[in-house]
């Protein structure tokens, strides 16, 4: 069941550069457990959303099944979404944005979702360079079929629902295995961490490529109990971050300054720039081997490394990759795909 | 054993015969086998080649089967009348598939076991190998040219106008002119020593007629994959599986050349090979979501790992089209062979209440139009539609009309809304709402209006508006509606083609596909026995009133199909509430294509049987 | 409005109604709820409960309906007694959902806005929250002892006996005795606030009875995951999906206690939560194969996805069991309602000729022995078997009688050949040769014998020796041979079971599984109308000789099921060719258990019709 | 089609401990094309097991779908196979393994069959450290279906049926992502280095858990020309090799003695030892970071690193991790089975 929020408008709301309020970005009201973490996160895309300024027609939401996969009911409303199949996103996004390179695609999964049953689809986005934003809702555990460990649980980890045995497995690192199938930009957050997430997303929804964004996002009902590492308080206590980013629009100017030796700024395909300062000092964004030991280094202390990890500017993404024409294949008309008279004269020619 | 060719215990057949080739694969015998073929459909000849081959890539027997028929009789046939033996591993075999009297052309480089040698036929040794070493120094050269020493040996025992075949030579090494010389010279070398040795012509052979008009020879997947590029398909996403790979190979190589921008050289076009037949009907889907023309094209088991998608398909309300190229089943099954069953997997596909359009096409023109028909279906019911080809359609070449295509025709996009129709002030919109009593919704693409028409998309129930429910009755008035939709496609799905005109006489007959090449051939043939039997050939599921009239009409119905169980028998029982009583089976089902000859015994078998009882 | 419960306009009624908790989920209603049904089992009455929740973990509306029948009848019924309402979101829809005269208990907290009145109904307010705040200090506890304040409430009310409340909540808080006060104070609270301000007891009321015997209340998931225990299966690969996930638990917590090595703790059993439903059937296959009894429990989606690993088991003819709890489809569905719409695409699941053997329980007990049966006809099958329940019987509490299990019985391991057969000097083995003639061969494990019985498994065709072959009639031989098995399966399966004697009357009902609650009181409700309809449940596809007889025996023969499509119905036109105009459809399908007066409407409709034609 | 080989068996033909003839270990004549790398890699699959002594019976085959995966009759007549469907191998292993535990598994795949429809499986085989060897038959292409680019072809390589477009894709490198997974054994070789790839073979079913070998094996008809970095000519000129392996049975005594300090003795969980020499400098084949480090760092190079890259001495396979009992599940009988007298009346009770 969804809720129609009421509509009133106080007419000194701010708006944003295109003219929509912050509530044009939100959804129907959630019917996600309250603190779930997945609703903090649909907070930040509508945040990211507004500032960045997406008009919400530009933008498609995408995501599979799950606690997770329902939260594009609770952001743009506005904007077309599908909630399709259990694991099977990834797919669905690469149709669409083959279909219509002009719009914003931004996929959420669960890592259910990502880590089990669409880890295929997950490895082969990442190596198509999609262009698409890809959030992982990560709690560890599978929500909304009652809490049943994940991929992603941490070796040792206890849920509510596992009834006292930790996990026996080693977890899958998402982020990890986007470096190895070398994307082009990897990042991690934390669903209580809107400062961090933020600038995150619209970096992301920035890159020309595939953008993958890790969000540890505790389930209070079923993975937010001690001995659980996805718990809101075990991952506030855990956390190592690699640096602070400023996300900078294309038009504008980078106006702060920052310490010289622990900032960097790196500028994205579309003249966006993003400018890291507190710098971790053994970890270079744009090098992704040395993101890859910042990561595991961070791993082995038992630690999470949150914000941007890897990120790759010279990225070519899909359409770039197969050469496909400027104007979308979805607005391609009778005529510009009329192949010329004749041309079938001489196909039928060399069948005879 | 008889002596090669010289008596007249033959009576002389013109145009009129099987010829098989048995070769290894992987020894380039293909090209060979294909200029033969070709140089008989040149020669004005109706002719329908079959490539019978392995499920490997090199080292096993493979098979070319061709027949000749005057009166364009398309279908296989039994009894191979000439046969030409290259493969040791299979030669005993092959020896063995000839009809008394025909005549087995072999390698005579080493001398037969006498354990090949059979009384009955006509057997004629050409020293092949060592002819080939003696004129050709690269090993590699020696088994090429081998090949079309054979070929111009059997130009030379049927009669066939060897300039049709240098010219066709020359046509296909056009690129590779360097190449020519040494193909003329294998002919040559294999034709004079025909001509030699043996006597020529056979008293079965081909005279020159001019019965092919414009014809083309083709096969279906690269009639469909044209068909896809004509109707707007501006995206594919496939998985290599036989026999739909040269679907997708079409696509490409087509679109490459004639989906291009003039200036830019860039493509109009996206062609993906997904990591899997999941991620393929997922992308198919996602387009087709997005408004893009899209397709995927697969095979049995292809298909059963669509399942879950075809589903949503289906029941979200996006279009798509799967290209089913059936090959032989059960799981992995005969990958390599024929059949049509996959009709019910098809048609029922996925979980729950489900039912899917199928278009059924049996030569390569139709491929080439209902692949376009499919996407203005998939369009205008906004669900999935299935074509269903298969591996003898698919992959074997076949004559058939040239392909044609109004270049004023409009892509049926179905009811879709745009910025304008959105804005009217009087618009309620639901994107499941049946405005027009046919079950069929509006919906809106992605990126079309800013505050208008967006609506989240799902698998899950909903109502009319697209909000989640989980209501019974607003459950039930959708599907409901589903049924609604059903319906209005059996009025615009394509009708069957009937044969003989419905006399209404007390016999019928039904198939579909490939099938109809036999039997319609059986048709005649029975005729020529007196036995008149109206037939109906089905073209797409569900089915109309005209096919259900035709079934009403007749007292007796043979339904004629290449698979276990029935399949379309089923459909029709199920779908059309007929006593499954009147209805026969005539099946075939062991992967070659079905003869006429084995329809005729089916049938004659039923009715003696039927005569006995009454 | 009626003033509460004074008034005799209602006739007193005992042991007859239907009461209905609107909740909120994840708010802990659950346990009060269950607590009050099983309350009604330890007095001894018949009652059903249904629990009708959403897909969501918290915050949405959930109904829990208990109908309670002195005469046994456990299926849902239409028209709700009394409604406890405490959910603000449903609370409008949950008043109309009562019947005139019906009892509405709600919590007075705070004033009933005035839309919510209703002229016709009795309303009774209840402060409950008011009174759990005042009691309690907790926020939690607050909410949660609101519950059971309710329930004290409708103890009083209905006159159901305290103390075996009392004892209820002591053996659930066994192991934590410290929530038994609060609970116990909570219970005293709603009930003394009724006796007090309501007039108590209702006019319709419960009385102890002692119908029950020796009965249990049992959920089918818990009874299947219990029955594989007991039927040997050692392996369980599944992955979560609602309703099955519940056969899972079962099978790992009641294993966890009685599959256990006592000395060492160790497992007997294996259990494994795949990544997903592909790789759950692959594990059970691959077990299977290995000569383990193993096996997966999904709902439509995951069984859509098995597809392609169906048709290798059937095809390799490995043994592999599919325990199918349905939920509305198509697609994602309506994944917490009930439907029986999976029975055609389990039935033929795969492409190709497959057909799938399918046990078809309808009470938790049965579904106990159809799991074990189903290990057993895998293994005596080598092919895959499907256990067709459904959420309504999966997820419900059903009354049924004790498990039982026999210890000295064998599982039935099929024709398996184990190193003494393989050394036998006179032996012929080919893995798919047909010795017996009822189409079933004899089988090997991995590991028997170190130079015998070793052979390739493969889902492609193969000769009797299991050497891959690309021959038309081996392949054929192989097909037909699995037609033979399948005939040799229709007596084997389980028997339908016949309700009213088959005397032979003109009409007939078949019904199956779930469907049958309401199906045997429908026949009852005719029966009184002057309508005898024989009835026949059946319990297995395909159809043994027993099914065909009772419908060649009945003119007309409704098929009464919870899908669209009539899918049991088409099964039976197509397995046993009878005339689709003799069976008629009577379908429910809005996700909600069929109601007897749903049946019974709709057969007096046809049967009313038919009588205005004739 | 198979043929039977010859039966004959010359009298001083030697047999192995337990008795068998390298025949023994033979499968009928493959059906591959001539010079077919993976012909190569039966071949050292007969050796190996011939050397481990392994009775036929004790050992189960198993693959999905490809040229590769039909080997499996091309090597071990005597034990039963399992050619499953395409990318699902590793789910047949484990329901096959963990029925009974006490056969060694062997599964085939190609590169098409694990890394692209098999990829999920791939990842929570390794996840589970499946009691198996598995190999990839790499040939950066789908040999079956005619020679379309895998996953695992390299940017940039040019196969024969690519139509003179090379391959625009990143590859996916299956050892890195086993280590990224981390696989309790990683190795890679060439179809054309018996040499190597034999005693790599017996140390990986000698390992107690999931063994990863990912053998680079050319395919001559769509992938040996120039161009191809998966042709012989290429992978010959670009190996580059962690170190020798001499494998050491439990049993046996290491004789031979190497140089000080660039050798190391790995034992395994059975006692066998894996001696290790001529190791390269910056790799430790049991710290798991150095391999990443090390298969990293040739990859920079253009190479391919093989040989054992990885192995884990400690780990623990899935039967361990579940605690199952030590008798093969598939043996226990209706005795063993069944729960006790009164356990049902018990259960019953639990219900009322
Ligand atoms: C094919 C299929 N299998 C199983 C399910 C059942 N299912 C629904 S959500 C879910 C898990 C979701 O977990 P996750 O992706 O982590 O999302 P969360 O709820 O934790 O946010 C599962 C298994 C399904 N819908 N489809
Ligand atoms: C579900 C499914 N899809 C597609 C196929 C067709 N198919 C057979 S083998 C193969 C590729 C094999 O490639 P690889 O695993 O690399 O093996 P190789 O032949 O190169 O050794 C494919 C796609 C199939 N058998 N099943
Ligand atoms: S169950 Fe967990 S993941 Fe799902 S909504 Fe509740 S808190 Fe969030
Ligand atoms: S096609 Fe390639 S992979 Fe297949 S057998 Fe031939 S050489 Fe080997
Ligand atoms: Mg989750
Ligand atoms: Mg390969």
């Amino acid at each position: 069941m969804s809720y129609i929020k009421p509509s009133f408008v106080h007419p000194a709301l701010p708006r944003n550069k295109v003219g929509y309020l912050k509530r044009d970005y939100e959804g129907t009201i959630s019917t996600l457990c309250a603190g779930c973490g997945h609703d903090s996160i649909s907070a930040s895309i509508v945040e990211a959303c507004y500032e960045l300024n997406i008009e919400p027609h530009h933008l498609a939401k995408l995501s599979g099944i799950g606690c997770s996969s329902k939260t594009p009911a609770y952001f743009l409303s506005n904007s077309h979404g599908f909630n399709s199949v259990h694991g099977r996103m990834p797919s669905i996004a690469t149709g669409a944005n083959l279909g219509n390179k002009d719009l914003i695609y931004l996929g959420v999964s669960g890592d259910g979702d990502t880590a089990s049953i669409g880890m295929g689809q997950f490895v082969h986005v990442i190596r198509r360079n999609l262009n698409m934003t890809y959030i992982v809702m990560n709690n560890g555990c599978y929500g909304l079929t009652k809490g049943q460990d994940s991929a992603t649980a941490d070796f040792g980890s206890m849920s509510k629902s596992g009834g006292g045995v930790s996990t026996p497995f080693q977890a899958i690192d998402l982020a990890g295995m986007a470096l190895e199938l070398n994307a082009t930009f990897v990042a991690r957050s934390f669903s209580g961490d809107k400062d961090q997430l933020v600038p995150l997303l619209k970096a992301a929804m920035s890159h020309q490529g595939f953008a993958f964004i890790d969000v540890i996002s505790p389930c209070v009902t079923f993975n937010n109990n001690k001995g659980s590492t996805k718990a809101y308080d075990y991952v506030r206590d855990h956390i190592e971050v690699t640096g602070a980013l400023d996300f900078v629009p294309k038009e504008e100017e980078i106006t702060v300054s920052y310490e010289a030796g622990c900032s960097k700024t790196i500028e994205l395909f579309d003249k966006t720039k993003l400018n890291l300062h507190k710098l971790a000092k053994d970890w270079n964004p744009t090098d992704i081997y040395s993101a890859k030991a910042k990561l595991e280094a961070t791993k082995r202390q038992g630690n999470y490394l949150t914000g941007l990890i890897y990120v790759n500017p010279e990225s070519k993404d899909l359409h770039r990759i197969l050469d496909t024409v400027d104007k979308p294949l979805n607005q391609l008309n009778e005529a510009e795909l009329y192949p010329g008279d004749g041309v079938l004269d001489g196909i039928n020619a060399g069948f005879r | 054993m008889k002596e090669a060719t010289t008596e007249k215990d033959t009576e002389i057949s013109v145009n009129d015969f099987v010829i098989r080739f048995a070769n290894v694969n992987g020894t380039g015998s293909a090209s060979a086998n294909g200029l033969f073929a070709k140089a008989i459909f040149r020669s004005g000849v109706p002719m329908s080649p079959k490539n019978i081959f392995p499920s490997n890539i090199q080292g096993l027997p493979t098979w070319y089967e061709v027949r000749v028929s005057e009166k364009g009789y398309l279908g296989r046939r039994e009894g191979i009348d000439i046969l030409v033996g290259v493969n040791p591993q299979s030669f005993k075999d092959d020896v063995e598939s000839l009809v008394t009297g025909g005549f087995l052309i072999y390698d005579s480089s080493r001398q037969l076991h006498s354990e090949f040698l059979r009384e009955d036929i006509h057997m004629m040794g050409i020293p092949m190998m060592r002819l080939s070493m003696e004129h050709f120094e690269v090993p590699r050269h020696q088994q090429l040219f081998k090949n079309i020493i054979y070929l111009g040996a059997t130009v030379a025992l049927l009669d066939i106008d060897i300039q049709v075949v240098r010219t066709l030579i020359e046509e296909q090494f056009a690129k590779k002119p360097k190449l020519i010389p040494p193909n003329f010279k294998a002919l040559d070398i294999g034709f004079n020593f025909a001509k030699e040795n043996l006597t020529c012509p056979l008293p079965i052979r081909l005279e020159k007629r001019d019965l092919l008009e414009d014809k083309i020879l083709i096969e279906g997947n690269e009639a469909t994959g044209l068909g896809m590029i004509y109707g707007g398909a501006t995206m594919m996403a496939w998985y290599p599986i036989t026999p739909s790979t040269s679907v997708a190979k079409a696509y490409e190589n087509h679109a490459s050349k004639i989906l291009v921008e003039k200036q830019t050289g860039k493509k109009k076009f996206a062609f993906v090979q997904a990591e899997d037949e999941l991620a393929a009907i997922g992308m198919v889907i996602g387009a087709g979501w997005n408004g893009t023309r899209a397709f995927t094209s697969t095979s049995g088991a292809g298909v059963s790992l669509m399942n879950e998608f075809i589903g949503l398909s289906y029941f979200a309300e996006v279009p798509a089209t799967i290209v089913n190229v059936q090959r032989g089943g059960p799981s992995t099954g005969m990958p390599t062979r024929t059949q049509q069953g996959d009709m019910m997997s098809s048609a029922y596909a996925s979980h729950g209440d489900t039912k899917h359009i199928l278009l059924i096409p049996c030569t390569p023109k139709e491929c080439f139009e209902m692949a376009s028909l499919a996407l203005d279906m998939a369009d205008r019911f906004q669900t999935l539609i299935f074509l269903m080809s298969d591996l003898d359609l698919g992959m074997n070449e076949h004559i058939c009309e040239p392909l044609e295509w109004d270049k004023n025709r409009k892509f049926n996009r179905g009811k879709v809304l745009d910025a304008n129709d959105l804005e009217k002030s009087d618009l309620d919109w639901g994107r499941y709402l049946d405005v027009d009593g046919d079950g069929i919704c509006y919906r809106t693409i992605p990126g079309t209006h800013p505050s208008k028409g967006g609506y989240f998309t799902r698998g899950t129930s909903r109502d009319e508006y697209a909000k989640y429910t989980e209501k019974g009755e607003v459950y039930q008035r959708n599907v409901d509606r589903l049924t609604v939709k059903w319906n209005t496609a059996k009025n615009e799905v394509p009708k069957p083609e009937f044969y003989q005109n419905k006399n209404k006489g007390e016999l019928g007959m039904v198939f579909y596909g490939t099938t109809t090449y036999a039997a319609t051939e059986a048709m005649e043939m029975m005729e020529e026995k007196g036995i008149i039997i109206d037939s109906m050939r089905v073209r797409a599921f569900p089915f109309g009133q005209e096919v259900e009239q035709f079934i009403e009409d007749h007292k007796e119905v043979f339904i004629i199909e290449q698979n276990k169980e029935g399949q379309m028998r089923t459909l029709i029982i199920n779908e059309l509430e007929f006593s499954p009583k009147k209805l026969i089976k005539v099946l075939n089902y062991n992967g070659y294509p079905i003869t006429a000859d084995h329809i005729v015994e089916k049938i004659e078998e039923h009715l003696s049987i039927r005569d006995l009882l009454n």
